[in-house]
């Protein structure tokens, strides 16, 4: 993070326009954002990852075969060849090209991540944004037992969720996106809180808009930016998560190529087979790198003040 | 002389470009001189004394020019050395109280470490030397609020205590950058009050760094006025009262509030705005704020002239042209 | 600040009902039933109907939460399904090592955080600064288990430099008194010992240790830039501080602030965290040991285990906070609102 | 301030002598931990498993981690052979049967004391037995029934006579006696002291002696010196628990442990790289595939038969397994009595399988799995079920898995709702019976293909009662061959127990009951 004063003076200049002017804070973002050449990097890596995803998806859905091997097919005469010319990433215990199932698992941690994400913030946002509009005894309620939830490991209650709900990639992403609602309800409750005070908040009251009218036209643009931020280190946590839930055994339902996954069946191979092992890690890391890259370069935009949480 | 500015130049390297913020400036102060040093905001006043001080920040650079403090160069010291000097010899008040105490630190700490640094006293002598610099600068029961956290003080208090921290260790130079600025005008007129007390006490010399001319005019022997890293004018404070000769300082005088003056004038501005330091105009830098603009003062850079003792830097006093413009 | 304590400890008492109900729910309504597991290869269906009966776990489910109210309150917090011992001995034998583990993770994690985050501010843009943050950022990026696995095969694989799973050599293991190793070790004076507990800490607790070191190196790093530019960072300058003392004493004290709720915050997490490394490295403390009675529908020890996280949880927010009114006299708790 | 500082050095230091330590594990090379080493001479074994023992108390385990343990601190009536499940004399030398069958004298060894120093004799041996039995056994001990469930009551005849009456004949009775599971004699003391429950205190006769046990690390037992047998040779024994196969490769290579179990067929060559020993044992067990022939589409036998002919086994098995398993022909590993080599399953023929799947329109199966290794699967149900999902698909049927943990796999096929299940069997005391009634079992959770033919329920009940001898080997082997003709499972494989150990460990060996006696091993 930045200074708090920046050497740069229209940096300051443009620190102020944010407080002027709440809709344009998009606007400003992403032209600082482009500034930032590590964010530029993360999002070049996320376009790539979803072009990968769709490309996979899309062909499927089609009933195409593109990637190089279908992902999913056992072939036994084929088990543990070391990468080569024709496995580039070579193959898994059950002759699968590890490759194919790299890529195809981009899919999954993609759309795991991303809908995962999806039900914390929706859910967090509303239970953040009532909290922190109503105030009093509704906001004690629910930020109670989102105290509640934070006081349990959330991978903790990931695996119990899963236990309970058994595998799956819909319960994965119902286990993922419900241990971090609280996290997106606190962030949003603060601040509301801290926008609520505004003038242009209070003008609309005294105008007669409705509560739901006013935290949506006037309350939620400004802390848009903020939740963009959160969700988007939101996706390598849930990416990280998922993998967690797969290395446990816990993840997607076979023949899925999920990559934590891919690495708990690969654990029991680290030295007969380590190319199984090393390229799901690698393509963990870099599918959350890139989106803590664009996370922090958004952050940075919003705010030069801001900081780590 | 206790100082010598010699054609100092500071720049600020930015990625658009280079700002110079001070611009080939020298002067000098005397042992138990106040000097003024008046100017808006970005004409380079704070920047010089930082340059003084050593305490510039990056991107922020010296370029150009010496600064001898008791005619050592203060280039060719060593980090160690100006380090003693800092704080001891020269020391320096800041403009915004609010924030430029440590506030996890308690006053008498913050205080005791410069007087433990430099002047080598025991816990329990510094402790008492902070006590009575407290009394000086005219803190209530001292002992008591020493214990105090900064947040625990008003503004006036906090500028005392900056005011006494600089003064901690005697030294022979004070550096006071806007030290009355954020304060109110009651408390404004003690604090001035007490940097005049303490340099007929310590015989200490001042440099005052101020925007307003006002308070130019209660405290300081000498002014500088600066604008856009220039000096635009110097002379002894008496002279530019009365005589001012640079348009922008006229401008400057005109702008004070004055209370004997009970005419329905509106308050004089001065019209237009400081140019983008990045995009300095080739001549004078204040041709496009000027009333007396010629054309050649928006081609050519005028030079200081030095009037019997009285610089200033304009065409309309350039010694070629004869001319001297009154008002 | 004592009735500000008071207050924060009574507020354990929602936390932990609520955190009961939440834990209780899962896992009786949802998860599987635990009996034909307890029971094993040869369990009729009358013996798994008599054991759920024996059990309560054909009670409603209120009645049932009640009798584990109950029992919780005088201390009785039930025994394991699987090995038939008392909840609180079960966590208990295990519960030290993993506060082992955490806390010397911790301490590498804030040693290296702050020292790297702090030469990183005071050399911003150096080649210093842009390495640290790149394996900063690798670090918050890398799944912990991986990394752990990495370690295995590097150090304990390759190098055989160091042991690849365990806490001790068990014929080397010292009296529990405290149940950390460590400190049990030096207090019979048994320096293999120590030296080989040591040695097992080295893997997990780096491997634990990588996500906090990350995290708590940007921190630092972005804290101490932003107190760098503080108008008192320059007072101090003016003194006559040398940089050195400038940037311990002056800027790291108010920079300290931020990084001790993270540091916080972190400890807490590494319980979530070494679930995977305690897996990984066979590190036999509670976090594995949780999700194998999760797996096995242990329900008592799971619930007995949430509870004691959460407290744990509960504790470590409160002491944040109050470090953080230590370190920053700013801030007074006694007439705030919780 | 200064106290920042003061920590700074510290840990600095304390980083410099991590450092330090690090590299003086590396200066002592030849792959063997420095400090670890120098622990355990001669003197001191040490084993990994994959799973801590469940506890130590004979009647109230299941798992296969107590037994190893339990085996060096128990000792019971009976014991098998070393190689193979024949029972042999042990705490008693001797035994008659009445003619009816219906009653068993033993006449125990003299002079024999439990590790407490109590003696043992037929009052001890009824105490063990009348814990199990009604009213005093618990839904818990779960082997109760199995081992004891055809006793009617125990007399003491004399101290060291003892006459146990069952309700009706049954020839598995005998080898049951041997197990280590039920069947050990516990000291009574023992039982009184700890409240019916020695998990965590268990004292027996045996040739070691129980020291300490430190959860989710290790066991720790040393040599008996007041054994009647041939005393231990090595003094201490460490079981060690590590969980995952690689890092107990990763222990025994490191030398910190000198045998592991429970490895991984890919891991050989890893280990004997590293100059360490593999020990290979036939394993008494079976890995097999079953179809729900309770409802459509396999109540069809030439369904079920039709999809065994796709998956071709042996390769399936030696892809898997490589080569430390063998390939099921019948449901009873080969060295049982009963076992005939005329028994085969349905031979590997895709076309055909292909040619009536499509005639009969199947093209889509649901299968259940488990995602854990087990001892007859290493490499977890789920492994497997993708590796047939291969197969079939090949003949033109897509499957769909649904895997999930053991606990909740067991709940899933209790409900019954599947195509096909994935399941194993581990035999107990070595008896045809303890395999072939699997498949008579009402209980649903036993016998997952949910089978019931009354032909074969009734040779079952004829074997249990026929007397050992052809005769009754022969109703096995009719059994097996009934299974096979119906199709109703695809035995697949009998796991190999595959243990490494290190090349100065003598005499070790791994029972086919799953048991690791170590009196007679040794260290150099």
């Amino acid at each position: 993070m930045e200074p708090k004063y920046s050497s740069n003076p229209d940096e300051n200049l443009q620190a102020a326009e944010y407080v002027e002017k709440p809709e344009s804070q998009l606007k400003a973002m992403w032209e600082t954002l482009r500034q930032n050449k590590a964010a530029v990097a993360g999002l070049f890596i996320i376009g790539i990852l979803a072009i990968i995803a769709l490309t996979v998806w899309l062909s499927e859905l089609m009933g195409k075969q593109i990637l190089p091997y279908d992902p999913n097919y056992a072939d036994m005469t084929k088990s543990f060849i070391k990468p080569n010319a024709q496995h580039w990433f070579g193959t898994d215990q059950l002759g699968r090209d590890m490759f194919s199932r790299i890529l195809d698992g981009t899919k999954i941690s993609l759309f795991v991540g991303v809908t995962a994400v999806a039900i914390s913030l929706t859910i967090g946002v509303i239970f953040g944004a009532i909290a922190g509009y109503r105030g009093g005894k509704t906001d004690t309620v629910i930020m109670r037992l989102m105290d509640m939830m934070l006081a349990i490991p959330s991978i903790l209650l990931a695996i119990a969720f899963m236990a309970a709900l058994g595998k799956g990639l819909d319960k994965a992403i119902i286990a993922i996106g419900l241990v971090s609602i609280p996290e997106y309800a606190r962030i949003v409750r603060g601040s509301i809180l801290s926008v609520k005070e505004n003038d242009y908040v209070h003008a609309a009251k005294i105008m007669g808009n409705k509560t739901s009218r006013i935290i949506y036209k006037h309350i939620l643009p400004n802390v848009i930016s903020v939740i963009v931020v959160r969700a988007t280190l939101g996706v390598s946590t849930a990416v990280l998560d998922t993998a967690a839930l797969g290395f446990l055994g816990l993840g997607v339902q076979p023949p899925f190529a999920e990559w934590g996954d891919m690495l708990g069946r690969a654990r029991g191979f680290i030295f007969s087979a380590p190319y199984t092992l090393i390229f799901p890690g690698i393509a963990i890391t870099i599918t959350v790198l890139a989106f803590n890259l664009l996370g922090d370069g958004l952050r940075d935009a919003l705010d030069p003040k801001s900081r780590i949480k | 002389m206790l100082l010598e500015v010699k054609n100092l130049t500071t720049e600020f390297k930015l990625k658009r470009g280079i700002v110079k913020a001070v611009d080939d400036i020298s002067f000098t102060i005397d042992k138990g001189e106040i000097l003024a040093i008046v100017g808006e905001s970005g004409s380079g006043k704070s920047v010089t004394s930082l340059s003084i001080m050593g305490l510039l920040q990056k991107p922020g650079k010296v370029t150009g020019g010496q600064i001898f403090y008791k005619s050592q160069d203060l280039s060719t010291l060593s980090k160690k050395e100006l380090q003693k000097l800092r704080g001891n010899q020269i020391s320096m008040i800041f403009q915004e109280p609010m924030t430029s105490l440590n506030p996890v630190w308690r006053i008498k700490d913050q205080i005791m470490e410069s007087i433990m640094l430099h002047m080598k006293l025991s816990k329990k002598d510094a402790l008492a030397r902070t006590i009575e610099i407290l009394e000086t600068v005219g803190i209530p029961s001292a002992a008591q609020r020493a214990n105090d956290y900064p947040h625990q003080m008003s503004g006036g208090m906090r500028q005392r205590v900056m005011t006494a921290m600089a003064l901690a260790c005697n030294p022979e130079l004070l550096i006071a950058d806007e030290p009355t600025t954020a304060l109110d005008v009651t408390i404004q007129a003690q604090i001035l009050e007490l940097l005049y007390r303490m340099r007929e006490k310590f015989h200490m010399a001042v440099m005052l760094i101020t925007h307003d001319l006002g308070v130019v005019s209660e405290a300081a022997d000498r002014v500088i006025v600066m604008y856009c890293g220039k000096i635009m004018e110097e002379a002894d404070v008496r002279t530019l009262f009365n005589n001012p000769m640079h348009p922008y300082t006229i401008g400057l005088l005109k702008s004070i509030p004055q209370i004997d003056n009970d005419s329905d004038e509106r308050l004089y501005m001065i019209k237009g705005m400081v140019p983008n330091p990045l995009n300095m105009p080739k001549g004078c830098p204040f041709s496009d704020r000027c009333e007396q603009s010629m054309e050649r003062c928006t081609q050519e850079m005028p030079q200081l002239q030095d009037i019997d003792g009285h610089k200033v830097r304009c065409f309309l006093h350039d010694a070629k042209e004869g001319g001297s413009a009154k008002q | 600040m004592l009735r500000y304590i008071i207050k924060r400890l009574l507020m354990l008492i929602p936390v932990l009902l609520g955190v009961s109900i939440i834990v209780f729910l899962i896992m009786r309504v949802f998860s599987p039933d635990p009996a034909p597991i307890v029971l094993g290869q040869h369990a009729t269906q009358q013996a798994v109907a008599a054991w759920r009966q024996v059990n309560g776990l054909n009670d409603p489910i209120y009645l049932q939460y009640y009798h584990y109210l109950t029992g919780a309150l005088t201390g009785n917090l039930g025994t394991s399904y699987y090995t038939k011992l008392p909840v609180v001995k079960e966590i208990m034998s295990r519960f030290p090592a993993t506060i082992e583990l955490a806390i010397v993770a911790i301490i590498l994690a804030s040693f290296f955080g702050i020292v790297i985050g702090v030469i990183s501010a005071v050399k911003k843009n150096s080649i210093f600064d842009n390495a640290g943050m790149f394996i900063a950022l690798i670090g918050v990026s890398m799944p912990i288990f991986w990394l752990g696995i990495l370690l295995i095969i590097l150090f304990s694989g390759a190098l055989h430099w160091l042991p690849s799973n365990g806490r001790i050599n068990p014929l080397l293991e010292p009296a529990h008194i405290t149940g950390f190793f460590l400190i049990d070790s030096l207090m019979a004076g048994n320096m293999d010992a120590f030296f080989d507990a040591l040695r097992h800490l080295i893997l997990p607790a780096s491997a634990l240790a990588m996500y906090s070191m990350a995290i708590i190196t940007r921190m630092t790093r972005s804290s101490m830039l932003d107190t760098l530019q503080q108008d008192f960072i320059r007072t101090a300058r003016a003194k006559g501080v040398p940089e050195g003392k400038v940037v311990r004493k002056h800027a790291l004290r108010n920079g300290l602030i931020p990084i001790v709720t993270v540091i916080g915050l972190q400890l807490g997490s590494l319980l979530g965290g070494a679930v995977l490394t305690e897996t990984v490295f066979s590190w036999p403390g509670i976090g594995a040991y949780t999700v194998e009675c999760i797996l096995k529908s242990d329900f008592p020890v799971v619930q007995g285990v949430v509870l004691l996280v959460a407290t744990i949880y509960v504790l470590m927010n409160l002491i944040v906070d109050l470090i953080y009114a230590f370190l920053d006299p700013r801030i007074k708790y006694s007439k705030k609102e919780v | 301030m200064r106290k920042i500082r003061r920590m700074m050095a510290l840990a600095l230091s304390a980083t410099l002598a991590l450092v330090s330590l690090t590299g003086c594990g590396s200066s002592s090379t030849n792959g063997s931990a420095a400090s670890s080493s120098s622990a355990k001479g001669s003197d001191t074994l040490v084993y990994a498993q994959g799973a801590e023992p469940r506890g130590l108390d004979p009647a109230l385990v299941d798992d296969g981690e107590s037994a190893k343990v339990m085996s060096n601190i128990y000792e019971g009536l009976l014991k098998y052979d070393k190689d193979s499940t024949k029972v042999q004399p042990c705490l008693a030398t001797s035994w008659d049967i009445s003619p009816d069958g219906l009653s068993y004298t033993f006449h125990l060894r003299k002079g024999v004391k439990f590790q407490d120093g109590t003696d043992f004799n037929a009052d001890a041996v009824k105490a063990n037995i009348d814990r199990q039995l009604p009213p005093k056994v618990t839904q818990d001990m779960a082997y109760a029934s199995f081992v004891f469930g055809s006793v009617k009551d125990v007399q003491v005849v004399d101290p060291n006579t003892v006459k146990i009456n069952l309700k009706s004949p049954s020839t598995p009775f005998l080898k049951n006696l041997a197990m280590i599971m039920a069947a050990p004699m516990i000291s009574p003391k023992d039982l009184k002291d700890n409240n019916n429950n020695v998990n965590q205190k268990p004292v027996g006769t045996g040739p070691y002696k129980f020291v300490k046990w430190d959860k989710d690390q290790d066991i720790v037992l040393v040599a008996n010196d007041q054994y009647w047998g041939t005393k231990p040779l090595i003094k201490n024994v460490v079981f060690k628990f590590i969980k995952d196969n690689s890092a107990r490769v990763v222990a025994l290579n490191n030398g910190e442990a000198d045998v592991i179990d429970g490895i991984d067929a890919t891991v050989v060559k890893q280990i004997t790289d590293a100059g360490n020993k593999i020990f290979q044992a036939p394993g008494m067990n079976i890995n097999y595939m079953a179809y729900n022939t309770s409802r459509k589409p396999f109540n069809d036998k030439n369904l079920r038969a039709a999809i065994s002919q796709a998956i071709n086994v042996p390769e399936l098995v030696k892809s898997l397994y490589k080569g430390y398993a063998e390939p099921a022909t019948s449901i009873m590993p080969t060295f049982m009595e009963g076992y005939d080599k005329s028994i085969s399953q349905v031979a590997y023929d895709p076309q055909a399988a292909a040619k009536t799947l499509k005639a009969a329109g199947l093209t889509t199966v649901h299968m259940i799995t488990y995602t854990n290794p087990r001892p007859y699967n290493t490499a977890t149900g789920q492994v497997l079920a993708e590796a047939i999902q291969g197969y079939l698909s090949k003949v033109g049927v897509t499957v769909k898995i649904d895997s999930y943990d053991w606990t909740t796999y067991k709940q899933k096929v209790k409900e019954g709702d599947y195509d096909i299940a994935f399941y194993g069997w581990v035999g107990d005391n070595g008896d045809p019976d303890n395999f072939m009634n699997l498949l008579s079992d009402p209980d649903p959770t036993m016998n997952i293909a949910l089978y019931n033919n009354p032909q074969f329920n009734d040779l079952i009940k004829k074997g249990v009662a026929t007397p050992a001898g052809d005769a009754r080997n022969a109703i096995y082997t009719q059994l097996e061959k009934i299974a096979a003709a119906d199709a109703v499972w695809l035995p697949i494989s009998h796991a190999q127990t595959l243990c490494a150990y290190r090349p100065n460990v003598q005499n070790f060996y791994f029972h086919m009951t799953g048991i690791t006696p170590f009196v007679g091993v040794s260290k150099k």
